[in-house]
């Protein structure tokens, strides 16, 4: 089965071939081919995750490019982490899919959705399935073209145009990060093979310094795609997009290929101390600062997404903790449940067409099915005992202690509680109290829409138990079996870890109770007691307009410079030559007067000197 | 297959169709188009035989002629014949360019149902252009190069100065000076070459200067002054730095398809002639020049962009954008690797069709709205779709997202200069994000957006329009998917090329 | 230099003649202009009997200060009467010209003022006029015919030009 | 024979020549214009019959020449004087300046 796992992304590449074809004719129908091309997809990488089980990694490789000496490959590979991702990936897609057959009833241009779903899923599984960096980046950049178009779907409103624009131009901008180390460590491997170049980092060929800038520098690269601080800005403006394909690309894959990244070189990161403390660092900060943003949102896929980016945070963390097991299974955990929320949200979003929280409210009798749906999510994300995102947390946890990050690791804890006071903060704001807005006229969404979420409800709370201190380590043995690079399956922690966790998470949701279920504090103590922070807080810390003043502005300032030195020096020296030139002729013309005495003149006083020079310099012939 | 002349015939044959023109009255309006198109076809179909011919084992050497031509008795030696052989030929890189230029023709010579007037005229001057870009490139005398390359500058001249835009005049003559300027020192450069060495083949002065180790034929000095004055003369063409405000008034006045042929050619004889004379002829001395250019690539790279992320006009962002990729071309060259020249060429194939389609889609949208401000054009998504899209293709394109050709070249030209100068080609870097920014700055703008009520009442692209296009995407798409289509026809050129500079 | 007779009547006619041209220059009516150039004629005519042309200074003094000055004060006549005298003309072409022509006669008196060529004996004073008629009706015979061609074109070109259009006449009144 | 030098005649014809050349070159009215060109034309035949006495071979040519000169210098004289007229019928004026026809 391995060697057919090629076609798996075939299969959305046609579709979005298809579909931008012939999509104008089909209409409605487009969105059964995409679907049941996804589910081709899916079943197809099921069935690879199934044989891999019992066979070795399997590669295929041809040549793609020839550059002097050099053969750059393409192909395929087929290992632990690309097996699990491509499941991940097809299902979400499958799923999403076919959520988005509801969702986006109705829409004129469902088969342009189609397609651009076809081609993200195309980029995603293709990324996966690299088994080189440079195939890597350019899948890399595919998924984040089918970002941008994604995000750009609603072309004719102003913010969802610039919201495209701006994710990819600063995912761009950590891609170029990426673009460099990948050339630097070609230079210094020959060779764009993850397998060389793994080699090469063990047999010690590249130096220290070298290694910690080439990890850098494709960190950087992952925290542009992943939303790390200090790239983030672009996730939660992406919310532009339809909502189907925020659960898509902003919670479960694309947003998660940094972190994918990361720990599909997690060899050559692992061999520089720095690039591990420097992701650990930016990890747990991201987690952290991103949460603090959350609890001050009022529309609800903002909520989600700046969680995403604290929850990636938590990735990043767990990887620069040397966590490689706790980093991939809470990517796993997070695909699940996230997706799961974005669904039912775009599901609440349906029913009451809009995503401002304050005008919720008292939803859960009317959205019987969205509503426990939602539930699971938030139980999960918040790290409730028995759900899959407890499991993973907790390892997150545990890496980041026995790490030895004392202080990322409260961090950590701090940014857990925070998650399941906002997470809950929405819950209630949204499904309990008085309804605040227009419900009269909700509905449930239809079948198509719920059955996803019925399946990543399910999954949100049991893909944790492949991986539990309680019930054996499948995943994390799985995962590591025959590469010591990748560390240990199981990492033991101290006990009272979990105690924490579970701890802070039952705080955070007692705390958004009181305030927002029970109300017995009042709900704006915060905004009106210390109402600077909150202010800083719901402006998501002044980030956007400091890098409009600064890079924008700079940006345009320099250009600016550039247009008036174009404008003066380019074109004034054109000028100024062109102007000597011009007057120099405007004089020659006066001489052509038309009189007879002045031709004269000239031709004489032409003789003149040309008898005197040759006079004095004794001619030419001496 | 390959029969006598055939290079010749390829070169010549759209003066056929100017034949042909002549005796057609003047205001056949479709009948001279059609002409003017199918003119261009034979050349196509000739170079596409003979890539497919070499690709599949056929010696390009086959395809060389020679003719005596002129020749003369140096006055001061006795016995010394100087001759100007009439001599054509062709060798990986230059057949590229060649099938570049029939193709683009042809797809120029489509978009140009959108010229309004004396069609006989400038279909007649478009012909006589082609000539000059194949002859360009199939040349290999110095002096037969130089004829070729100056009849490209007239007829291109005219096609500016008469079907243009509204200050079409004053473009005309900024081009012609300039070139004008680019040429006579390209002039110097030959002459001196065919004084020095006593013969204008090209190859014959490649070996030449390849054994004067000892600088007896060409001192020192000379040859470094000689590619310096190369580097200039070809630099007005791709354009460098300084030297290139000629080309934005072009890129905004001429007829875009014109400026297909522009950008798409014309840009491309600067980088061409630099790759086979700067370096075919003076490998020692581009070595010690190669930072320069890699240097100057560099600035090219983000003057263009900085530039483009201001500018209102479409046109004029694209113009310099053009600016902006040519500065890859020198950044790949100034690298000096397998990977940089590698990349470099890619770039000159990659840009000439991202260009000409970018231009093709601006004659389009030009056509309906009247404008190409992008103040002035909003919600092009809407009202034509399919444009649009084409349109978003080509900016994607340009902008170098992988499975497209500029990907290729963009990151072989890095990938070169990385392992010469790794600083230089960091800061070069940031031309990527900022030729992102410029592009979706402008693109966006047109394509996405609330449309103008008076904007919605336009047509979608026509099939006529639409066929071009498709080929050019086609075309694009196939290169970045798969670049060894060609690289594999490029492979001796460049060993040629790097073993002449001794690595 | 011997101070001999001859000597002296040459300075006296070259300075006569220089004097002649010098005053041409410098005179604001253009009548005095002629008058002072017939001296300058004259003198040449002088300077040629020095020179044993004796024919070719009856010649000079017959057509220069005869003919041609006549011919000239006939053009003063009839093309202005009022105006004889010469608006100014540019200084800085003055200054320069003068400083040309300064430069080329300084150039060429270097070249010329020690000419000295051997001195030759010759009969040129005897018989000149029949000297110059042998040497015209046989030797220079074509010569002289087509010159008696160039006076007949010159005569009609000159009745042609200087005639009026009867059509242009006709037209004025 | 000859008690004054060839070089004194020569000088004296460079002269009136540039004398006359100064006038042709200087000089508005154009009947002076006509003048000053008879004058060159007079210096190089002062020329001429020096040469033809003074010089290496003295012999009659010279002076043969000098009449020849003579003649083409009237006809021009008279020609020049026809257009002159022609002129100043058309222009009413014999200001040289505004004999600028060759401009256009």
């Amino acid at each position: 089965m391995m060697e057919n796992a090629w076609i798996i992304p075939l299969f959305p590449l046609l579709s979005f071939l298809f579909l931008i074809v012939f999509g104008k004719r089909l209409r409605a129908v487009s969105a059964y081919i995409g679907i049941f091309l996804t589910f081709a997809s899916f079943i197809i990488s099921l069935l690879v995750l199934i044989a891999r089980f019992g066979s070795p990694t399997y590669k295929a490789e041809g040549i793609w490019l020839t550059i002097g000496d050099y053969q750059l490959t393409a192909g395929y590979e087929v290992n632990q982490l690309n097996a699990l991702m491509l499941v991940i990936v097809s299902l979400v897609s499958f799923l999403v899919h076919m959520y988005s057959k509801g969702y986006m009833h109705g829409d004129g241009r469902i088969s342009v959705f189609y397609a651009y779903l076809g081609l993200f899923t195309f980029a995603m599984l293709g990324l996966v399935l690299s088994p080189n960096l440079l195939q890597t980046y350019i899948f890399w950049e595919l998924v984040g073209l089918g970002s941008f178009l994604l995000i750009g779907f609603y072309f004719y409103k102003e913010e969802a145009k610039a919201a495209a624009k701006k994710a990819f131009i600063m995912t761009r901008i950590g891609d170029v990060g990426l673009f460099i180390g990948m050339i630097l460590l070609f230079w210094q491997v020959g060779s764009f093979e993850y397998d060389e170049i793994f080699a090469a980092v063990s047999a010690g060929m590249i130096s220290e310094q070298m290694i910690t800038l080439i990890a850098l520098l494709i960190f950087i690269g992952a925290v542009g795609k992943s939303g790390q601080f200090p790239l983030h800005t672009w996730l939660p403006d992406a919310m532009e997009g339809p909502t189907p394909v925020s659960a898509l690309i902003h919670a479960a894959t694309m947003v998660a290929a940094g972190v994918y990244l990361v720990a599909s070189m997690f060899p050559l990161f692992a061999a520089s101390e720095t690039a591990m403390m420097t992701i650990a660092i930016i990890g747990a900060f991201t987690a952290i600062f991103a949460a603090s943003i959350g609890i001050v949102q009022k529309d609800i896929k903002r909520v989600l997404a700046y969680s995403t980016v604290s929850q990636l945070g938590f990735m990043m963390l767990a990887l620069g903790s040397a966590g490689y097991v706790a980093g991939v299974f809470h990517l796993m955990t997070h695909a699940f449940f996230k997706a799961l929320l974005f669904l039912a949200a775009g599901s609440v979003i349906h029913a009451v067409h809009t995503q401002d929280i304050e005008k919720m409210g008292g939803l859960w009798k009317k959205l019987r099915v969205t509503g426990p749906l939602f539930l699971i999510g938030t139980l999960a994300i918040s790290g409730v005992p028995l759900l899959s995102g407890f499991f993973s947390k907790d390892e997150i946890l545990v890496s980041t202690w026995v790490h030895g990050h004392t202080f990322l690791f409260w961090l950590a804890v701090v940014a857990a509680f925070f998650t399941a006071f906002y997470m809950f903060r929405l819950f209630f704001m949204v499904f309990t109290g008085e309804a605040r807005g227009k419900t009269a006229n909700v509905k449930e969404s239809p079948g198509v829409m719920v059955i996803p979420m019925l399946i990543l409800a399910v999954l949100a709370i049991g893909a944790g138990y492949v991986n539990t201190p309680w019930f054996g380590t499948f995943l994390g043995d799985w995962l590591t079996e025959g590469n010591q690079a990748l560390g240990h399956g199981h990492v033991e922690g101290p006990a009272w870890i979990m105690v924490v966790a579970t701890a802070v998470s039952l705080l955070g949701i007692l705390l958004a109770w009181l305030m927002y279920g029970k109300k017995t504090i009042a709900r704006d103590w915060f905004s009106a007691g210390v109402p600077t922070v909150y202010g800083i807080l719901a402006n998501k810390y002044y980030i956007d307009e400091f890098y409009k003043m600064t890079i924008v502005k700079g940006t345009t300032a320099f250009s600016r410079i550039l247009h008036f030195i174009e404008v003066i020096v380019v074109e004034g020296i054109m000028k100024m030559v062109a102007g000597i030139i011009s007057g120099l002729s405007k004089l020659g013309s006066r001489f052509q007067s038309g009189q007879v005495q002045t031709y004269g003149t000239v031709a004489f006083l032409g003789l003149a000197i040309l008898v005197i020079f040759f006079a004095v310099t004794g001619g030419y012939l001496k | 297959m390959m029969f006598p002349y055939y290079l010749s015939l390829l070169v010549f044959s759209p003066l056929i169709g100017i034949l042909v023109l002549v005796f057609i009255p003047k205001v056949k309006e479709p009948f001279i188009k059609l002409i003017g198109f199918l003119a261009t076809l034979p050349a196509l179909i000739l170079t596409v035989i003979a890539y497919i011919a070499h690709r599949n084992g056929a010696e390009l050497s086959e395809l060389a002629e020679k003719v005596g031509w002129m020749q003369f008795v140096n006055p001061e030696m006795a016995g010394k014949i100087y001759s100007i052989d009439y001599e054509l030929g062709v060798d990986g890189f230059s057949l590229l360019m060649l099938m570049l230029t029939a193709l683009l023709s042809t797809l120029a010579a489509i978009a140009s149902i959108h010229i309004k007037k004396e069609w006989k005229g400038y279909f007649m001057l478009f012909l006589l252009l082609e000539i000059g870009m194949l002859g360009v490139f199939a040349a290999e005398n110095l002096i037969l190069f130089f004829i070729f390359f100056e009849i490209t500058l007239i007829p291109t001249f005219f096609l500016i100065g008469k079907w243009g835009y509204f200050e079409k005049e004053k473009a005309a003559f900024k081009f012609l000076v300039y070139n004008g300027l680019g040429s006579a020192i390209l002039l110097i450069v030959i002459m001196v070459l065919y004084a020095r060495t006593g013969t204008s083949n090209i190859e014959a002065i490649m070996s030449i200067m390849a054994s004067d180790s000892d600088h007896l034929v060409v001192s020192a000095g000379t040859k470094m002054g000689l590619l310096i004055a190369l580097v200039v003369a070809f630099g007005v063409k791709l354009p460098i730095f300084p030297l290139h405000s000629w080309m934005v008034e072009v890129h905004v006045q001429a007829p875009p398809s014109i400026v297909m042929l522009h950008a798409g050619i014309l840009l491309k004889i600067g980088a061409y002639g630099l790759i086979k004379f700067g370096m075919g002829i003076f490998p020692d001395q581009f070595q010690s020049l190669a930072v320069w250019l890699a240097v100057l690539g560099v600035i090219n790279l983000l003057y263009g962009a900085f530039l483009a992320f201001i500018q209102t006009d479409f046109k004029k962002v694209l113009a310099y954008s053009s600016i902006s990729h040519m500065g890859v071309v020198l950044i790949g060259l100034g690298a000096l690797n397998a990977a940089g020249i590698q990349g470099a060429i890619f770039q000159v194939v990659s840009h000439g069709l991202i260009a000409a389609l970018l231009f093709l889609l601006v004659s389009i949208v030009h056509e309906r709205y009247g404008t190409s401000d992008m103040a002035k054009i909003s919600g092009l998504a809407k009202s034509m779709p399919i444009a649009a899209g084409i349109l978003l293709t080509a900016a994607l394109a340009s902008l170098g997202i992988p499975g497209m050709s500029g990907f290729i070249s963009e990151f072989m030209a890095f990938l070169g200069l990385f392992k010469e100068m790794p600083v230089l080609a960091a800061i070069g870097c940031l031309g990527i994000i900022m030729t992102a920014a410029y592009l979706l700055r402008a693109v966006l703008s047109i394509t996405f957006g609330e449309a103008k009520r008076e904007n919605t009442e336009v047509n979608d692209v026509a099939p006529l329009e639409a066929i071009p296009a498709a080929i050019l995407v086609g075309l694009i798409v196939l290169i970045g998917v798969y670049p060894n289509i060609l690289s594999g026809s490029l492979t001796s050129t460049i060993e040629t090329i790097l073993l002449g500079m001794g690595g | 230099m011997i101070f001999s007779g001859e000597f002296l009547i040459f300075m006296l006619l070259a300075l006569i003649a220089v004097m002649g041209g010098v005053l041409m220059i410098n005179l604001t009516k253009v009548v005095h202009m002629v008058v002072a150039l017939v001296f300058t004629f004259v003198s040449i005519a002088g300077i040629f009997v020095l020179l044993s042309a004796e024919f070719i200074a009856a010649v000079q003094i017959l057509i220069y200060s005869g003919a041609v000055t006549i011919i000239m004060l006939f053009g003063i006549m009839l093309t202005r009467h009022n105006d004889e005298s010469e608006p100014k003309t540019g200084r800085l072409r003055k200054i320069l010209l003068f400083l040309g022509v300064l430069g080329f006669g300084v150039v060429f008196y270097i070249g010329v003022y020690n000419v000295d060529f051997p001195q030759a004996a010759n009969t040129l004073h005897e018989n000149n006029t029949e000297q110059i008629g042998i040497a015209l009706y046989s030797k220079y015979i074509i010569p002289f015919e087509l010159t008696s061609v160039i006076l007949l074109v010159a005569l009609i070109g000159a009745i042609v030009l200087a005639k009026r259009d009867d059509q242009e006449e006709a037209d004025k009144e | 024979m000859s008690t004054v030098p060839i070089s004194a005649y020569l000088t004296l014809a460079l002269v009136l020549f540039c004398i006359g050349l100064f006038g042709a070159l200087t000089k508005r009215n154009t009947v002076i214009v006509l003048i000053s060109i008879e004058l060159m034309l007079n210096a190089v035949n002062i020329n001429l019959v020096a040469f033809s006495k003074l010089g290496m071979a003295p012999s009659i040519d010279g002076q043969v020449f000098a009449l020849f000169a003579i003649a083409v210098a009237a006809a021009e004289a008279a020609v020049g004087l026809a257009i002159l007229i022609a002129l100043y019928r058309n222009r009413k004026s014999v200001n040289i300046d505004e004999f600028n026809t060759l401009k256009n």
